[in-house]
């Protein structure tokens, strides 16, 4: 089906401008892969299965989202996984220790996040240090925070927190979702205006084009650049807090290697690496391809723990393969 | 004889690179109204004048004045929001974004604070069209050719409101219409009182539009001069520092060609450009010439491999060749010089030495390195034939100034010594001293027997140059016109305006 | 196998579908609890639906939620962390699904999400390596260095094995804990950390590992730097796996505290009653030893992971 | 070389650090016949991460980067352990393993070069399947191996040196060899620093970057050859954990750019180092594990200040006179456009 789509893409030939395609491919390829597991396994073409797909990764979708800004500047986040477990920490840490109510601990952890992605940021722009290893330092300062607040997990029992965590937003037939998907989707959309429709929007693909155009050309990339980084600090920790709704508990092990989970979430979702290029839309596809081979893995149920990991690097192959196959741009 | 206020006064600059003293005490004025041409040889200092007063680069000393006050950019965003619209000399724009948006990007129209995307487009096409270009502004400016762009980048300082427009080298890539575009455009704004700083290698098009210059020399202030007091040879020899000698047509007596060297069949390629057949023989200097746009690069990058034709043939020395790689191109003796230096053709983390010697390396594979004396060898010989400045084989080829960067693309070409050599404006942005060196070099190798298939937006020099001429329009190659004495720019322009079939 | 588990909630036919999420395959230790988990849900007639969670707890709980949605009859997990599971136990409780915890347990105030727990208790592992050394030296006069290689840091058995060793050699100042740090449960990391002390503190008594790996490794580096391990610097460790109970038959460690990762049959015993609703104690531990030298070499012989 | 100056300063003053807490730290003396000490050490365990980051640095320089090392390093190992476990031949065994290696990296390269899948991706596939294939070997257990001949690669010695410092000199002298020597380094620095202008000047860029990838897996092949046979068995689970981390900030803190282009052999090696010392720093000075993380970012953050020369511009020279040429910011004039 498919294929389907890409002829009648082909044919309408110049109407679909080349730079949607990857992200049509994509969208393509996830409701591919939804057919063929409700072919393959009794139960899982259901509504309720998509859903849970955004239930399970409302965080890695927020956190993907601020990391879709990174890579398109350019850069790298590696930070965003420590950020989260930080960020979890310091909920549960504060509720249960003093007793903080969550509407002071909630934005004080979104602060604490958006700070260290500014700090993050700053240093970047100003002293003109590789992204990566600037973040790297931010992902060991994060983790390191973690297990100094304590090495242990720390339950969340606070009622009010605990009341909405576990809120169920019961849509029509039985469907329902959680409120973490809502602020998830909130997050995408603002961000998209953001990207589409606003200066800041259009100086971070520029920046990612060309940095050195984007300065001659009078733009603000430094400040771009440290902006950047505080959204990504700021939804790591939104990212962080939804995890929270998510586990009820800090932990300094939580997200270790969700870092990598959302860097190949928004490639996936064909952004380039090298920044310039891409679309949240793409992001979420791929946040959403990456939930649906987990629920695939869990569906099929029976692989050991090896051949899940060699299952996963296989679908995700074959995922990339085809994705790459069909929007290739046709050179002859 | 009453000189108004300056707008922008630099007095005293200094600049200091790693191992290069780029500018040293230089002073200059610029008067509201007025064309102000700033001149000098390759790497003399003037694209790091212009990034000094923008705030690109922090002087080292000196100070700058606008409108009689002291001012210091952090960057080229300070500098415009005071005022000073400029377009640099590389084309720095975004590829990845529309062509709109490379315009107005930073100052989009917009309402109640979300971009007005459709008003924007509908204002670039407006803009454009005023410079007589007609595209479509939503399609990313990466699939436009190098001329185009410069266009855009033109488009985009001059719908600023600015007291200052600093046009450094815009016209490298530009054939004479749009350079009659950009010039119409300069003398309004000239009327509504802007200072305008122009740069340019082209003498003529200096003494067309400018009022008054100042000359640079090896990062020195030579002087300042009215235009009109100053002839073309007194200019040349303020640049260089001695006396030029006039520029004749190269290839005097004419010669018969009669052995093949590479025969294109019915070659295309679908949406680039039409099937065209053309033989270049060995020891013939074919030029292209045409409008921008006009498929002139299309044409040079089938021949060397660098796009694939959809239809057609090519022969290389009577034998089917398939051109389906550069590579392949290179192993029957093909070079190729590309237009776009920045995106094409140097890799600007490498040495002046290593960028010369690349494609000759390529040949070699990395098996066999280039023996370090053959390489000194060659690259001596060409730095000092092409005066590249600093004439430091391992200075990296990002700090060197675009005309000298564009030599040493020409130099990684000519040290191929191939039977076919395409150069496609290969004397973007040289200065009067290099360009006639070139052109002699390029003569001196055709009268040893190797083709040459040459594209330029400069019709004196394609007719200076060749023997033969094709001449394209709108993808097309409509005519086939060999360069006697009847031949001459007019007659060329009125070729292609008529599309060959006068 | 096209999904023919879910069999409804009903076990009238007699099969039992359980859904299984492991923590992840990190080390020999856990595969080993991983076949036996395997082998005797085969063994009971039990269909097992098997998940890993590579270590992460967003990924056992999309697990345990996969297993509501395809209505298995009863669910066990090991949990990677005690904290965070209420909402998605309480889920498996709306759908009448019972639930098993094997091998760690969970910090839930409401004992009524899961029906029991099956799983060794890593703090009295801790404390059997305490004692153990507190009666070796027992008449010792001299002060007793001790260094630790700890587990992954903040990991549950990391934290208990170190408490539990640490509330026993702490009641006695003639303990000292010289160097203490993490070994990642890795022989390599294992050997690294402790060349490192071995130059470091030139005086090192015993070495408590926790787990064989490490002490494995730290083996190594003793007899690197041209010591005795078992000797000159005694050693402890726990988990008791094959290569552990060579080295300490060998006469190179000197004792572990066995940590049992054969809880299969116990756990197929258990789903069985609790699908059938029949009553449970609320915690079962693993019937789990320890080792000495000697021990170990006739144990060895039928040592099986 | 002055590029070199600012890690070489790290590296020291971590030395002194170590010197500091441990006054015998700097001793070196032979214990049975090998050299035996701290720095010995610091080179011994850091042979693995040189090598990884060897290999890394290619890749990066041709503006890729590899994940999949971390998960090459466990399969090597793995596949060596357990040939030897069955049949006892260390020499096929090394072979077979190495050779699966490179087949590995083929795959990266032509997953990269061939199909034109983003680096990171590509080799993100490698690095999940790969330690399920790893795991796949070792059936998930560890393999230990009693073999001394098999021992030697990664703890025995040679003429009293650490086998494997030995061997990373020799991988060392060859890359330096193949790069610097031969043509292939500015061939990856021309294809990394700008791929469209290689093409262009005839450069077989596909065949490069698909070497560059075998290079790196064979020399991650290499080091889980080394880790395995360091403590005598293979971990599929663990060997190599996160190394691809470590590798890559190696990399960058010997000053190669993650956007490809030019690449520092020597650069790399002093960065594999400094992690490698601060490791070594960590656990002989006595840092909780709770707080090695902090001590970590710490490090690295100092690192990559005191090597921006922003920073040191705007830190050290503050102090300092400067010529003021700019005139103060309140001078500065906005002027309405
Ligand atoms: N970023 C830099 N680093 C080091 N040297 C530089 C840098 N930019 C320019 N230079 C040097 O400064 C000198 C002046 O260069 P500049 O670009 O100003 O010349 P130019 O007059 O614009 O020449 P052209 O006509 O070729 O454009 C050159 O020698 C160049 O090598
Ligand atoms: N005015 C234009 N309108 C539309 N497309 C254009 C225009 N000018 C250039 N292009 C695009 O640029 C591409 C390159 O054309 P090409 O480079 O072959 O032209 P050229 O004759 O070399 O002229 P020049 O290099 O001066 O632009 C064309 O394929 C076309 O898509
Ligand atoms: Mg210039
Ligand atoms: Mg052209």
């Amino acid at each position: 089906m498919t294929t389907a789509i890409l002829d009648r893409l082909g044919a309408r030939g110049r109407s679909v401008p080349a730079k949607y395609v990857p992200v049509l491919v994509t969208a393509g390829l996830f409701v591919a892969m939804f057919v063929a597991g409700g072919i393959r396994y009794e139960g899982f073409a259901t509504g309720q299965v998509v859903l849970n797909v955004f239930i399970d990764n409302a965080f890695l979708l927020v956190v993907a989202v601020g990391m879709t800004f990174v890579i398109l500047t350019g850069g790298i986040d590696l930070s965003v996984g420590s950020v989260v477990a930080l960020s979890t920490m310091i909920s549960a840490s504060l509720m249960a220790g003093p007793g903080w109510p969550p509407y002071l601990v909630v934005p004080l952890v979104l602060l604490i996040g958006s700070a260290l992605g500014l700090v993050m940021g700053y240093i970047v722009h100003a002293f003109d240090i590789q992204p990566f290893i600037v973040t790297l330092a931010g992902m060991f300062l994060a983790r390191g925070l973690c297990y100094t607040i304590g090495t242990d997990s720390i339950p969340i029992e606070d009622p009010t927190f605990t009341a909405f965590a576990q809120t169920r937003i019961d849509l029509f037939a039985d469907l329902w979702i959680s409120p973490s998907v809502v602020i998830a989707v909130v997050v995408v959309l603002v961000a998209a205006y953001v990207l589409h429709y606003t200066r800041l929007g259009r100086t971070v693909y520029a920046t990612g084009g060309s940095e050195q155009s984007a300065l001659l050309m009078g733009l603000p990339v430094g400040r771009t650049k440290v902006a950047v980084y505080t959204i990504s600090g700021f939804c790591s920790a939104l990212g962080g807090v939804l995890l929270s709704f998510y586990m009820l508990s800090g932990y300094g092990l939580h997200a270790v290697g969700m870092e990598l989970d959302a860097i190949a979430a928004v490639v996936i979702g064909g952004t380039l690496l090298t920044g310039g290029s891409g679309f949240l839309l793409g992001t979420v596809l791929g946040v959403l391809v990456l939930g649906l081979i987990q629920t695939v893995l869990s569906f099929e149920g029976t692989l050991s723990s090896w051949w899940t990991k060699i299952f996963i690097g296989l679908l995700l192959f074959v995922f990339i393969l085809l994705q790459r196959l069909f929007s290739a741009r046709r050179r002859i | 004889m009453d000189v108004p206020a300056p707008v922008l006064r630099m007095s005293g600059i200094g600049k200091q690179f790693p191992g290069v003293r780029a500018l040293d005490g230089v002073d200059l004025r610029l008067l509201p109204g007025e064309v102000h041409a700033l001149m000098g040889e390759n790497g003399a200092g003037k694209s790091t004048l212009i990034k000094v007063l923008t705030g690109v680069h922090p002087a080292d000393s000196g100070t700058i004045e606008l409108a009689g006050r002291t001012v210091s950019f952090a960057g080229p965003l300070e500098a415009q929001q005071a005022g000073i619209s400029t377009v640099y000399q590389e084309v720095n724009l975004c590829a990845n974004l529309s062509v709109a948006e490379n315009i107005f990007i930073g100052r989009e129209p917009r309402r109640r604070g979300r971009i007005d995307w459709k008003r924007m487009r509908a204002r670039a096409a407006e803009l454009l069209e005023r410079l007589e270009l007609d595209v479509d502004v939503s399609a990313p400016l990466s699939s436009y050719s190098l001329a185009l762009q410069q266009m855009v980048a033109i488009a985009r300082a001059i719908d600023v409101e600015a007291r200052v427009l600093i046009l450094d080298e815009p016209t490298s890539s530009l054939d004479a219409g749009e350079v009659r575009q950009l010039f119409r455009v300069m003398r309004r704004l000239k009327e509504e009182g802007i200072a305008i700083l122009f740069v340019s290698h082209f003498l003529d098009q200096i003494y067309e539009i400018s009022d008054r210059m100042t000359i640079l020399r090896n990062g020195r202030l030579v002087g300042e001069y009215l235009t009109r007091e100053l002839s073309q040879v007194a200019l040349v020899a303020k640049m260089i520092g001695q006396e030029l000698a006039e520029l004749e047509r190269l290839h005097g007596e004419a010669r018969t060609f009669d052995r093949p060297l590479v025969e294109a069949r019915e070659l295309g390629r679908t949406g680039a450009v039409e099937p065209f057949s053309l033989t270049i023989h060995e020891g013939e200097v074919v030029g292209l010439a045409g409008l921008l746009g006009s498929g002139r690069t299309e044409i040079a990058r089938l021949l060397f491999g660098a796009d694939h034709a959809t239809s057609g043939e090519v022969a290389v020395g009577g034998a089917p060749a398939a051109l389906r790689t550069p590579r392949a191109a290179m192993a029957r003796r093909i070079a190729f010089c590309s237009e776009n230096r920045k995106r094409d053709g140097l890799i600007p983390d490498l040495t002046v030495r290593e960028n010369i010697v690349l494609a000759l390396q390529a040949t070699r594979g990395w098996t066999r390195p280039v023996p370090r004396d053959q390489q000194d060898e060659l690259v001596g010989r060409y730095v000092k034939a092409l005066k590249i400045s600093p004439a430091n084989p391992d200075h990296l080829v990002r700090d060197l100034s675009g005309g000298n960067q564009q030599k040493v693309l020409l130099a990684r070409w000519l040290i191929l010594e191939p039977r076919l050599l395409i150069l496609d404006e290969p004397t973007r942005g040289i200065d009067v001293g290099a360009k006639a060196e070139i052109q002699r070099l390029v003569a001196e190798l055709s009268d040893g027997g190797m083709a040459v298939l040459f594209i330029s937006a400069e019709l004196e020099e394609v007719l200076r140059l060749s023997h033969r001429v094709g001449v394209l329009r709108d993808r097309r190659l409509v005519a086939d016109l060999p360069n006697d004495d009847t031949l001459t720019t007019d007659t060329l322009m009125e070729t292609i305006a008529s599309g060959g079939r006068a | 196998g096209g999904g023919g588990g879910g069999s409804g909630s009903g076990g009238g036919d007699g099969s039992i579908t359980m859904g299984f999420s492991q923590v992840g395959a990190e080390s020999g230790w856990r595969t080993a609890n991983t076949k036996s988990v395997q082998e005797s849900a085969k063994a009971a007639g039990i269909t097992l639906k098997f998940s890993d969670a590579q270590q992460k707890q967003e990924n056992q709980i999309k697990a345990i939620r996969s297993y509501i949605q395809q209505k298995v009859d009863v669910i066990a997990f090991s949990p990677v962390v005690e904290s965070g599971w209420d909402t998605v136990l309480k889920e498996a409780k709306n759908a009448k699904i019972p639930v098993i915890l094997t091998d760690r347990a969970v910090d839930s105030k409401d004992t009524s999400l899961y029906k029991t727990f099956l799983g060794s208790d890593f703090v009295e592992e801790g404390r059997k390596a305490g004692k153990w050394l507190v009666e070796q030296y027992k008449d010792a006069k001299d002060p007793v260095n001790i260094v630790e290689l700890q587990g992954t840091t903040g990991s549950a058995p990391a934290n208990d094995r170190k408490a539990g060793f640490q509330e026993v050699v702490g009641a006695d100042p003639k303990f000292r804990i010289v160097a203490s740090q993490t070994g990642d449960f890795t022989r390599a990391k294992g050997k690294e950390v402790m060349e490192a002390f071995l130059k470091a503190n030139p005086d090192i008594d015993v070495l408590y590992a926790h787990n064989d790996d490490m002490g494995l490794g730290a083996i190594e580096a003793i007899e690197g730097a041209g010591k005795v391990p078992g000797k000159d610097i005694k050693i402890i460790t726990v988990d008791a796996v094959h290569d552990g109970m060579q080295a300490l038959a060998d006469g190179k460690i000197n004792y572990i505290v066995e940590c049992s990762p054969l809880l299969g049959p116990q756990l197929m015993d258990l789903a069985k009653k609790v699908v059938k609703n029949e009553s449970v104690p609320a915690r079962v531990v693993t019937e789990e030893t320890t080792f000495t030298q000697e021990q170990a070499k006739t144990a060895l012989p039928s040592r099986k992971y | 070389m002055r590029r070199l100056l600012w890690p070489l300063l790290v590296l020291a003053a971590l030395l002194a650090v170590n010197l500091f807490f441990t006054p015998s730290f700097f001793s070196v003396e032979m214990k049975e016949g090998h050299l035996y000490g701290s720095l010995i050490d610091i080179l011994r365990f850091g042979a693995p991460l040189i090598l990884v980051s060897l290999g890394m640095t290619l890749v990066i320089a041709t503006g890729g980067i590899d994940l999949s090392v971390g998960s090459v390093v466990a399969i090597s190992g793995a596949l060596a352990c357990l040939r030897i476990s069955e049949d006892g031949g260390v020499l096929s065994a090394v072979v077979l393993a190495l050779g699966l290696c490179v087949l590995l990296g083929l795959w990266n390269g032509f997953l990269v070069a061939g199909v034109g899948i983003q680096p990171i991706i590509a080799t993100l596939i490698l690095m999940v399947a790969g330690r399920g294939l790893a795991q796949l070997i070792t059936d998930g257990q560890i393999i230990t191996v009693n073999s001394p001949s098999f021992k030697v690669i990664g703890g025995g010695y040679l003429l009293t040196v650490p086998f494997g410092i030995l061997l990373v000199l020799v991988v060392l002298g060859v890359t330096a060899f193949l790069t610097r020597r031969l043509a292939l380094g500015v061939l990856i620095e021309s294809v990394g620093g700008n791929a469209e202008a290689s093409r262009l000047a005839g450069i077989r860029s596909r065949g490069i970057v698909i070497t560059v990838y075998a290079f790196a897996a064979l020399c991650a092949g290499v080091a889980g050859l080394m880790i395995a046979s360091n403590v005598s068995s293979a971990d599929g689970n663990n060997a190599g954990l996160w190394i691809e981390l470590d590798a890559i900030l190696a990399v960058v803190i010997g000053g190669t750019s993650l956007a490809g282009g030019r690449f520092s052999l020597g650069g790399t090696v002093l960065g594999a180092l400094i992690i490698q010392t601060l490791t070594t720093t960590i656990y002989s000075v006595g840092v909780p594990p709770e707080t090695t993380l902090l001590v970590k970012a710490l490090v690295v953050a100092a690192v990559c200040l005191v090597q921006s020369p922003k920073f040191r511009d705007k830190v050290f020279r503050r102090a300092g006179p400067r010529a003021s040429s700019r005139p103060a910011a309140e001078e500065k004039v906005r002027v309405t456009a």
